[in-house]
């Protein structure tokens, strides 16, 4: 996607590349994500999440040349207008927030990505009310968090963390698995929502794992 | 999936259009973003009421808007709560004034995007007040869930609401009539088949011939549990029974009964459910004083049903009687 | 199959008495034998008018009793035309003086069944006339056949005619009102799915998933040909073209715009179909003044429509804005 | 059934015997009956004669000592006001007209039969205003018809006589597979229709048999 920086940043450019990706990424698994949704939920998260991030990429084309800040603004307010549901303002905020961790910055290290991360998380936590466990996108944000910090308290490099945030998201994703959901549309079916993977925590695995392809050869 | 479309994408957008050619003497449509509005609004000196959510509920909600009931609404994608800017500038379009009144069934999506539009709005100095409509007792309430989703009565507190608001009430009042419509009220529901989603192009669920869902949504989701397909009597007495024993509803009062089809189901089965749910209410001490029976909040062309009771008093039962005219419901005018 | 019902030979039955419950201030059930007759008949120097038909077809025809529309209607089983002794005792009921009007759609049984009945209300003293519907350009018309069947034009002419009646106008002018709706109106329509009749307990036809039926009429027979699925426009036009043709309309014409829904298919789809249905319209220069949207005339859980254009003219206009009050149909009160 | 009088001619008894044969022979064939009309018509012909026929025997316990034509004409009176559809009026005046024509009568000859028979199958006629080759009941009686007459032209036994007839009856159905139906519901479907057996004329030739069966010892 973006060739290799000389720093051992996240240029603006790495970032629209990492957005372009998870476009990417969701488009491909968009009827996964439905099907996810259908067996616990309503049957509209991947086109809930294809739809915005249609809208994102349409809106980044004017982008281009304004700094990293801006545009997670511009795709936290995209995603806002265009998903709905309850991905819509999670995502949005998500963004939103992540945008103003990143204000005034013109590359982002990896500390900044980590505040970033932890911010967004955050704000999700904060929309939606869910705590871990709940069995939604929370379970795979907050040890991708956790990991990053780690990571960064060890002293692993750029793209070791960004693997292991990885990773722990995809552990965090996998832990829906058996969990009754307490929150968010899942939350209905009581025991029968058990045995079935979170859509919202299997995309936000995706965005957190996407940012790690995308940015291996990127420091 | 075998349905009257085009593109899977282009179903809202072109069942709006129609509807809107259908009913343009009632509504009017707005896109970008998109919202259904009465044809008059705003309506200055009135409290608007604004309600919205995912389409697939034909006619709830834009088959509302109109003389007493919905000043406007919003319809989100399929089964997808509407976006904020939506609601904003619904909200903007039918403030008259004296404020806007959010009704909102209890989604998480749904709670979170109404939220937002409603700081939106308030930024802009319009006062939004907010009611939550939450009748479901096929969900445990819990303060450690979403709690139980708002259903039938949502159509029952749109049409009261509406009527309070067009009398020209304060909004403090409009929205306290809802929150009691909300607390009287009570639902529950049945599937015996699934709705297939367009833009998924097969069924939400599989159920086998002989099953049913019990306590499901409106949103094609699997209910509470799956049991044994039952005949309509016993299929209404599994909806009614813990319908009555929530409120609880009591020997004496008036209610109103109200058998509401999830859209495959004709009207004559939807009789026979009221037809029981009638004995049943009557066996209970109720006297079931006003009804309603129909397709009027649907999941696409799912077969069931479910039905609410509410609990009417004088004022509320003035308030269903009074005129509304819109294209889904209208009398008195 | 799937239903909410009980006995399969109970549902006429008991949906009625739902039915009866649910409007009582409107209708009354009459048993043994069983019509549906307005809460005040008879209304003394007003002539009287009568449908009827088999039951599965609701909210038609006895959701259409009531002010402005029917006085009465007479169900039959499901499918299966009523008998003379039901239409014979509901014209004695709707009597006021002035005589009675049958509206019967041109089904075989149902002239048969309403011809004996009038029979037998003549040799009592009521007078009665009869006006055929067969608006169905589906079916070649010819000496030599059945004749083309009554379908989406029936709702439009009870609702004009009912009007007509209302307004006090004798006999013969009620029963040419209703000619000249027969004359104006053509409808044709199709089918996704076939239904299931209760006491079958199968679907009547098996339709794949990439087929459907074009041309059915509304008693879950098969159509005049069975073709594959196509997107809604397309499909509006197959059904359009041949209505258009018929009559036809023409250039100027001021036409109502019916877009009936068989049953399982949900409201959405049915304004897909109205917006391009008013496309091709306004494309031939068709003046669409009035429209309705619904399913007025079902197949039970059919899936499908049918589009039905009536020309307009100031008299039929003003008919069909009166007031009407039914349990079906209901505007201006 | 009934027991073999010692005259060559049918009884009341021998008439009711028919009857209570005919309504089994409909109890038994009333899916197939509907499965036929499912095909090229509504499905309801096997439930709407199956209706009629179980109010027929429930108003035959009154009639037990009446006379054949008061008999038949509660038979017609009781299609009419149970079996709804293009049947009811049809098999009705079917009833109705045999009735006329055994007015007066205690017992039926065979040349009694023919006439009654005949005067029925005019009233259908004239009833649905179809004719024969339109792919209804009237392919069934009118060979019925015929056929008695030629047997009674030929001097063939009562026995004889309605076994002939029963047989016409049956090649009259069986005439209608090929057949465009003209009249009733069928008709709608046009050449469709073809290939099918048409249900009323099925029903028909039931009748027409159920009286050769019955009677086959009688007289
Ligand atoms: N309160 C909440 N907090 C955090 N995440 C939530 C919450 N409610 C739902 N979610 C997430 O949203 C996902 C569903 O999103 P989506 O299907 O797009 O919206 P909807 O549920 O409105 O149809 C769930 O899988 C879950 O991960
Ligand atoms: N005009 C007619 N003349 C004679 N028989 C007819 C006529 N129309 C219909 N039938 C007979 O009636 C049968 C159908 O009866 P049934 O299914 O009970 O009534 P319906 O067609 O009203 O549903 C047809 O199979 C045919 O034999
Ligand atoms: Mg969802
Ligand atoms: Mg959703
Ligand atoms: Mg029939
Ligand atoms: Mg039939």
């Amino acid at each position: 996607m973006s060739g290799a920086p000389s720093t051992s940043t996240i240029s603006h450019e790495d970032v629209l590349a990492w957005l372009r990706v998870y476009a990417q990424v969701i488009a491909d698994n968009r009827g996964y994500l439905t099907d996810l949704d259908a067996a616990i939920g309503d049957a509209d998260h991947g086109a809930n999440m294809d739809r915005g991030f249609k809208a994102v990429i349409a809106k980044l084309m004017d982008t281009a040349d304004k700094d990293i800040s801006t545009t997670l603004r511009t795709v936290g307010m995209a995603l806002i207008s265009t998903v709905g549901g309850a991905a819509g303002p999670l995502y949005g905020t998500l963004f939103l927030q992540a945008s103003q961790a990143a204000a005034g910055k013109t590359a982002l290290t990896l500390s900044d990505w980590a505040t970033m991360l932890d911010a967004a998380t955050e704000g999700v936590i904060k929309r939606g009310k869910a705590g871990p466990g709940d069995k939604t996108m929370v379970d795979a944000l907050v040890p991708a968090v956790q990991a990053l910090k780690g990571a960064i308290a060890a002293g692993q490099s750029f793209p070791e963390a960004l693997q292991s945030s990885a990773r722990a998201a995809e552990h965090g994703m996998q832990s829906t698995l058996p969990l009754i959901a307490h929150k968010g549309r899942a939350s209905y079916l009581g025991e029968r929502s058990a045995g079935h993977l979170d859509p919202g925590a299997t995309s936000s695995y995706l965005l957190i794992k996407a940012a790690a392809d995308t940015w291996a050869g990127s420091y | 999936m075998k349905k009257l479309i085009n593109q899977p994408d282009d179903v809202v957008r072109e069942s709006l259009e129609g509807f809107a050619a259908a009913f343009s003497g009632m509504i009017r449509l707005h896109v970008d973003p998109v919202y259904i509005v009465r044809a008059d609004a705003p309506a200055k000196g009135k409290v608007g009421v604004l309600s919205g959510g995912g389409s697939g509920h034909e006619p709830m909600h834009g088959g509302f808007v109109g003389y007493g009931m919905l000043d406007a609404a919003c319809p989100g994608a399929i089964f997808t709560s509407p976006t904020p800017d939506q609601m904003q500038e619904a909200t903007r379009a039918i403030n008259g004034g004296v404020g806007v009144l959010h009704i909102i069934k209890n989604y998480t999506g749904d709670i979170m995007n109404f939220e937002m539009a409603a700081d939106l709005a308030r930024d802009e100095g319009i006062e939004v007040a907010s009611v939550i409509i939450d009748d479901d007792v096929a969900v445990k309430d819990s303060l450690y869930t979403a709690g139980r989703r708002g259903v039938g009565t949502t159509v029952l507190a749109e049409k009261i609401t509406g009527a309070a608001a067009q009398q020209g009430r304060p909004l403090a009042e409009v929205a306290d009539v809802c929150q009691r419509v909300n607390g009287y009220g009570r639902s529950m529901g049945v599937a015996l088949t699934s709705c297939t989603v367009p833009h998924v192009g097969h069924a939400t669920f599989e159920l086998p011939e002989d099953q049913m869902e019990i306590g499901i949504g409106i949103h094609g989701e699997p209910g509470r549990a799956r049991t044994a397909l039952q005949p309509a009597d016993q299929v209404t007495e599994m909806l009614m029974e813990p319908v009555i024993a929530d409120l609880p509803f009591k020997t004496g009062d008036e209610v109103l009964l109200f058998v509401n089809g999830m859209g495959g189901t004709p009207l004559p089965e939807l009789h026979i459910v009221y037809r029981k749910a009638l004995q049943i209410a009557t066996q209970h001490g109720l006297k079931v004083t006003r009804s309603l029976v129909g397709p009027y909040m649907t999941s696409l062309e799912m077969a069931g049903c479910s039905v609410t009771l509410l609990k009417l008093n004088a004022e509320l039962t003035a308030l269903w009687d009074a005129p509304v005219c819109t294209p889904g419901m209208r009398w008195g005018m």
